[in-house]
């Protein structure tokens, strides 16, 4: 007991002065993990994937079986063939290689998809980027960087290796705060709690016309971070991220604007940061440390919620889950409304709709999808901010409402005057065969690229 | 048939000296830890725990600072042997939990505690919510006014609002004096921070 | 010590006993005031009419003015003559003597509207429901009270006067609980800090099968106080408020649901009531009382919100504003729709269409305009629960939409396969006329009855 005493009181006086001798961008983790070996035994818990909350948690949850409907809404687009909620930091080299959005590239045959694919997914990139240059790193086909990248997000994507302090290291953050005419150098310690997340968890783009055959990674933000804003932006440059495969409506696809929709709710207007909720203060041992095992604050409330909410934890899981129950019930809505709009317009041009007619149509079908994506993508907007999630989903319904309606009139005065009918897609299998996928095919491919590509890369990167 | 259960004689000497230790090491712990102070009401004694050093510090930086100290609202005050009693029983179980190292990383004020504190807010504050006028024509107005918790408005009063172990990492509450020789304080210092560098 | 506390506590009771020798129902508030000064004078400043904030405050602010689309959406009743945003209790009876919805009456000509409408505007009230019974009161047409109910609100609508504790002096309030079954003499104290609101700010409609000649007043809880629990309440029942006069749809008229949607907020589940924000204490000479002179939180937010937020004034204010801003956006599309969904039923009406094919549209707009009016009706709800209003709003839209689209294809079907032109509502006095209403001979003979019958009342009430 004494010398418990004795101990504890020397904690209350002394601080680490850790001897760091890694390079700057060092990309594994568990050298960092050395001098910290609190956070990093921490950080490798996001490799757990046990917890379940209402709609999230840390398992790999495949959005197409819950939600059918979005194969259709992403007719055309690789999101159709495959889309899950994220899980741990741990996993996100795994995902990128499992995911059949990347194709199976071999031999001859690359990936449908750029190298800035790799850009969010590995500790491996500041050093790539610090030797190539950002557009240098984005260059070639995703297979290309396969056995270079093969690190999980980690201590290098976030901290400077000499204070360890919050660093930003990826350029499109960067970038993005000079369109909008702000210095990410001068921004507060508090605000770094949440711009290290806003590197990734955000909406992006890949711009064509930066560097020629680069697909440079850009975030929308020149006009401001809100949904208008940036859709402003993308009507102002033409941008589409691709046509529609059924109703040929040029679709803008929102990714993770987590930061973004943060920004509008009341939390960050109190100035808590990404890290208060997802990476709570613990103790161990009489240490007190940033917890590094980023998850849902469901499965932390006594030390995120808590610190600041005086409340039960089942009130507090309570309001979470009204939130998120409150706005799916409308986004739900919006998605039955897209898939209509969708097989509408299709029908429209089977029935010889000419493009005059359907412009404006396919105009309100883009703005009502994007809405609908701007709310869905966030899998924790509707806690994050629960109006203006709202205020998204209620617009994105006039939308789809004004479209739908417009049609209507239009497959009438094409002599068809009755409700389109739909194809059953009531599972993701028979949605996605109404998206015109051949999934069976897909899936043997990606197998046999999983069994013979990634295990070279990972034995080319086991060399070096 | 039953045996008197009586030491072996070898025995003596040994227990002699054990339950010195034992008592010497309970005198250390008591020193070492400032037993004594509890008795006192000075602050300070709550960041002999420098997990109390949040309370302290907002404390410190509250309107209270000027004219309360902890035990002003901590414990109860309506006799002087149901203080003694409540701080003695509080004081063991901090003690307790603090050396086994079980203290939550965010701290929650218990029931009875929650309860001495309202007490102690009305104590103090009893003419500001007492309307005599009120008062005569019905004294149950005046404790339906006392039954809510002052602290359900007064959120902030006086810890503020976020509370946790970590709420409060540089702030300068008084740390307890070594209780260790300057000779051996040095000592330890050099050899942790060894420790750390490792 | 303890002497001490003794002594004042004897000096406390000598030193006043203030004779409360007034009745139990007395309905003049300055009688009360005697014993109570501080209350009574922050009460009377409920006169006081400047306050103004971005949609509330404390005048009476001409809603049909602001939003003429309102005219139409309440064509066929009484609303679409007149409604304005309350202002402070005190106007309570002057506000309903000077609204054009409860007419003219006036030697042979009777009110439209029964004595109903009496119950919530006056502390005579208790007076005589304690009297006559609640049926009894409620009996016969708006003008026979004139004379009896001149009082505005006031202390006997809510306080015991033998203990000045708060009491629910309505009996609708009471049988709604009991048609919930729950009991309201078992609340906390708390509870009744709102429940005292909650006798008039709430929801209600007139029932005429529960004593024959009698519109019963009726808060619609017995499956409980969310907007869905309440629509099927009605629909169960049959019941509609009026028939629209464009659509001939069945409408509900939702009015001020202050209490329910506040029901659904964060401030009601962290046990904060209506009391807390609209009555806060106040301290004057070193006595801590409630503050009587009830308005928008917005012009006490020193004493009522930063009492718990430790926020700065003017980010309190945007908080505010920014919630009623994101709900109204979409309110106001909601309205446009609905607008048009009953001039297009009008026309689909012109243009033959059958009971038959219009009974599920009109069904649609009841409940599309049934949650635009929920959300509209409270002026607070867009701050006492913006996620439930959101909600509400977006499911409107929804509603609204498959009512246009339907009647889109409807009128197709009649051979009109056009957008339906709209009449110029852009003013309070061109939608009024749209609604088909002669404002000129309405104002006529109220100016009338306001010279002639309203001093012959007060003349009586003042011989009394
Ligand atoms: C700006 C940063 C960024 C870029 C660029 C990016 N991602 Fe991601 N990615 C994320 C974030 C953040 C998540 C976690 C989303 C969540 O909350 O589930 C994620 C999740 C994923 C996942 C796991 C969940 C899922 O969607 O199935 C896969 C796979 C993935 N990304 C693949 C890709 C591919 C392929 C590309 C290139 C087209 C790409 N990412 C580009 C940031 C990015
Ligand atoms: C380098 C890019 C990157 C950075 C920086 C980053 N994230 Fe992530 N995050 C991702 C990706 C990618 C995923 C999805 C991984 C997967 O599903 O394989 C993810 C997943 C998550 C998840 C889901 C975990 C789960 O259990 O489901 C949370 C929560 C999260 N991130 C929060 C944060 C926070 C908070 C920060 C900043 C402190 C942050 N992220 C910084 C890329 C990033
Ligand atoms: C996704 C971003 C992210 C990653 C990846 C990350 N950290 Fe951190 N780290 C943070 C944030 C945010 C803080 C809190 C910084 C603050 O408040 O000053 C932090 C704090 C720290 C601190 C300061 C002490 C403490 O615990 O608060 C250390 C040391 C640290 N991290 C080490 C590591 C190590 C080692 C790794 C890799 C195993 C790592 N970090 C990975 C975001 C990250
Ligand atoms: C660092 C402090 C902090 C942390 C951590 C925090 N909150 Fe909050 N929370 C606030 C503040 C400040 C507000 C604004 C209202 C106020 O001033 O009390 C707020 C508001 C809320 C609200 C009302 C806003 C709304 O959207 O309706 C809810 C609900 C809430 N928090 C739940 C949570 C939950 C659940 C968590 C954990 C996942 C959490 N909070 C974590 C400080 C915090
Ligand atoms: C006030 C607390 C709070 C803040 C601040 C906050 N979050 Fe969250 N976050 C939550 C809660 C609660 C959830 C919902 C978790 C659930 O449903 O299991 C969530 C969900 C998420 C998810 C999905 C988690 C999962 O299980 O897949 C991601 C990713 C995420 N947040 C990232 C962020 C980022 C990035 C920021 C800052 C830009 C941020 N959060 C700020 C509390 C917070
Ligand atoms: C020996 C270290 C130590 C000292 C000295 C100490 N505390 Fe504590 N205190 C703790 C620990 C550990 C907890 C957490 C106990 C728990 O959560 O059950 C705690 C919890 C509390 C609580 C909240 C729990 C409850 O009992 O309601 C209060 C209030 C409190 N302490 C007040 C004080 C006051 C006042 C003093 C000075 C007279 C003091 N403490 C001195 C260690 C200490
Ligand atoms: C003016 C009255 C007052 C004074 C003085 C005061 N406290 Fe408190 N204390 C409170 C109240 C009220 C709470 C409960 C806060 C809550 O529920 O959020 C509390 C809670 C606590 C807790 C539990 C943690 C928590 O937030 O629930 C600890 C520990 C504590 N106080 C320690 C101290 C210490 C140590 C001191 C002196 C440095 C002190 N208090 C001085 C009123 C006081
Ligand atoms: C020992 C007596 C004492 C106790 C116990 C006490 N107070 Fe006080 N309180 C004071 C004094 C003296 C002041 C005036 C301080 C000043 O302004 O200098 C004060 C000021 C205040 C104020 C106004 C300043 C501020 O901080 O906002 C509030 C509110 C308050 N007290 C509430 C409380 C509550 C709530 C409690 C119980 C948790 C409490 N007090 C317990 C003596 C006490
Ligand atoms: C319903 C909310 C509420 C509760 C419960 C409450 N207060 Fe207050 N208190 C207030 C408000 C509002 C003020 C500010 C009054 C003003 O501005 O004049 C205040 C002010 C005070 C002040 C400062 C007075 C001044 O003049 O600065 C003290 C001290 C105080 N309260 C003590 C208490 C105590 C003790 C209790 C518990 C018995 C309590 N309060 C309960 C709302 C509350
Ligand atoms: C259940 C209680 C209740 C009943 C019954 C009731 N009212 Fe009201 N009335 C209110 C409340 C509450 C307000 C304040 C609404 C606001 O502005 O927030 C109000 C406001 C008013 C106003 C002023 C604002 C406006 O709408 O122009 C008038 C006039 C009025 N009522 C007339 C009537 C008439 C006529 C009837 C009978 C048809 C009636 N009231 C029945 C509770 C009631
Ligand atoms: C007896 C019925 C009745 C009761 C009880 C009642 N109200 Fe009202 N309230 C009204 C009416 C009627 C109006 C509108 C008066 C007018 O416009 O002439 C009104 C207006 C208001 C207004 C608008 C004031 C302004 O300045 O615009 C607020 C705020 C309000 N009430 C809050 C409350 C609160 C809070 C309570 C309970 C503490 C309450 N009311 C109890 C009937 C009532
Ligand atoms: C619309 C409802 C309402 C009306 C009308 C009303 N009161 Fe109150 N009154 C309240 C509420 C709510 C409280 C707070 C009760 C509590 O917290 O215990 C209160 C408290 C009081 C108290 C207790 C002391 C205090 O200030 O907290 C007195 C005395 C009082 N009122 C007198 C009056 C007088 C005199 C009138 C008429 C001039 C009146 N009230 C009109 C609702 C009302
Ligand atoms: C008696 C205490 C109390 C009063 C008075 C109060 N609040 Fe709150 N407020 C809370 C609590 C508790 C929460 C829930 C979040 C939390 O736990 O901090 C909250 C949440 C909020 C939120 C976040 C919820 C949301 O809808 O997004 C806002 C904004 C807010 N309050 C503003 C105000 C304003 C403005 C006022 C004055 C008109 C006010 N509050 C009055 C206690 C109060
Ligand atoms: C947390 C604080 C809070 C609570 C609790 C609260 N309100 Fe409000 N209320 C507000 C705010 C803020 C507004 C907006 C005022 C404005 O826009 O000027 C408002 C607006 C109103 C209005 C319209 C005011 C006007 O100027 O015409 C009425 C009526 C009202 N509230 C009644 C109630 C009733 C009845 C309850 C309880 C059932 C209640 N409020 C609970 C803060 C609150
Ligand atoms: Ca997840
Ligand atoms: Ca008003």
């Amino acid at each position: 007991l004494a010398s418990s005493i004795i101990e504890r009181r020397a904690e209350a006086v002394f601080a680490y002065t850790p001897l760091l001798s890694f390079s700057e961008n060092e990309p594994n983790s568990r050298v960092w993990g050395e001098a910290f070996p609190r956070e990093y035994s921490s950080f490798l818990r996001t490799t757990d994937t046990t917890f379940r909350s209402r709609y999230n948690g840390s398992g790999l949850i495949d959005m197409l079986e819950e939600y059918p409907s979005m194969a259709i809404l992403w007719a055309g687009y690789p999101f159709s063939k495959d889309y899950r909620q994220g899980r741990g930091h741990q996993h996100a080299i795994e995902d990128i290689r499992n995911t059949l959005r990347t194709g199976a590239p071999s031999g001859d045959t690359p990936s449908p998809l750029p190298n800035t694919c790799w850009t969010c997914k590995s500790s491996n990139v500041p050093g790539l980027i610090a030797a190539e240059g950002a557009a240098g790193f984005y260059r070639g086909t995703w297979e290309k960087r396969g056995a270079q990248v093969t690190q999980p997000i980690g201590c290098a994507d976030c901290h400077d290796s000499r204070t360890m302090n919050l660093r930003i290291t990826r350029p499109a953050l960067k970038e993005a705060f000079e369109a909008m005419g702000r210095d990410i150098n001068s921004v507060s310690h508090q605000e770094m709690r949440s711009l290290v997340c806003a590197q990734c968890h955000v909406e992006y783009y890949f711009n064509k016309n930066i560097t020629p055959d680069v697909q440079y990674l850009v975030f929308p933000w020149k006009n401001g971070t809100t949904l208008e804003e940036m859709e402003k932006y993308y009507d102002d440059l033409g941008f589409s991220d691709w046509t529609h495969g059924i109703s040929r409506a040029p679709m803008l696809k929102a990714q993770h604007p987590d930061f973004e929709v943060y920004l509008t709710g009341t939390h960050a207007s109190r100035g808590v940061s990404c890290a208060d909720c997802h990476m709570p203060f613990i103790s161990e041992g009489g240490q007190k440390f940033t917890d590094h095992h980023i998850q849902s604050s469901l499965n932390s409330i006594s030390r995120s919620c808590q610190v600041c909410h005086r409340e039960e934890t089942s009130r507090l899981v309570a309001d979470v889950y009204q939130r998120q129950d409150k706005i799916l019930e409308n986004r739900k809505i919006l998605e039955d409304m897209l898939v209509k709009c969708h097989f509408e317009a299709g029908t429209a041009w089977e029935k010889g709709a000419t493009e005059a007619q359907m412009k404006e149509i396919l105009n309100y079908i883009r703005k009502a999808q994007w809405r609908w994506d701007f709310a869905a993508a966030g899998h924790g907007n509707s806690f994050h901010s629960p109006v203006e999630t709202g205020r998204i989903i209620a617009s994105g319904i006039s939308m789809a409402a004004e479209a739908r309606l417009r049609l209507s009139r239009l497959l009438a005065s094409l002599g068809s005057n009755n409700e389109v009918l739909l194809p059953d897609i009531s599972t993701k299998e028979k949605a996605q065969s109404a998206a015109g996928l051949n999934m069976k095919k897909l899936n043997e491919e990606k197998a046999v690229f999983l069994k013979t590509v990634v295990p070279e890369w990972d034995k080319q990167a086991g060399q070096k | 048939m039953l045996e008197k259960p009586s030491p072996p004689s070898g025995w003596k000497i040994p227990v002699i000296i054990a339950s010195g230790i034992f008592t010497g090491l309970a005198l250390f712990s008591l020193y070492i830890s400032r037993a004594t102070s509890y008795l006192g009401d000075n602050p300070e004694t709550c960041v002999n725990c420098h997990i109390m050093a949040p309370q302290y510090a907002t404390w410190y930086h509250s309107a209270h600072r000027g004219k309360t100290n902890c035990n002003d609202c901590h414990v109860p005050h309506n006799n002087v042997f149901n203080k003694y009693f409540f701080k003695a029983k509080d004081g063991l179980r901090h003690a307790t939990i603090f050396s086994l190292r079980k203290e939550p990383q965010v701290i929650f004020i218990k029931e009875a505690g929650a309860a001495a504190v309202q007490k102690n807010c009305i104590r103090c504050h009893k003419d500001l919510i007492t309307d005599s006028r009120l008062l005569t024509v019905n004294t149950e107005i005046v404790s339906s006014r006392m039954e809510r918790s002052c602290t359900d408005c007064h959120r902030e009063t006086p810890h503020g609002r976020v509370n946790s172990l970590s709420a409060v990492p540089w702030a300068r509450v008084p740390l307890p004096e070594s209780p260790l020789p300057h000779w051996l304080n040095g000592e330890k210092n050099k050899r942790s921070r060894k420790q750390n560098r490792n």
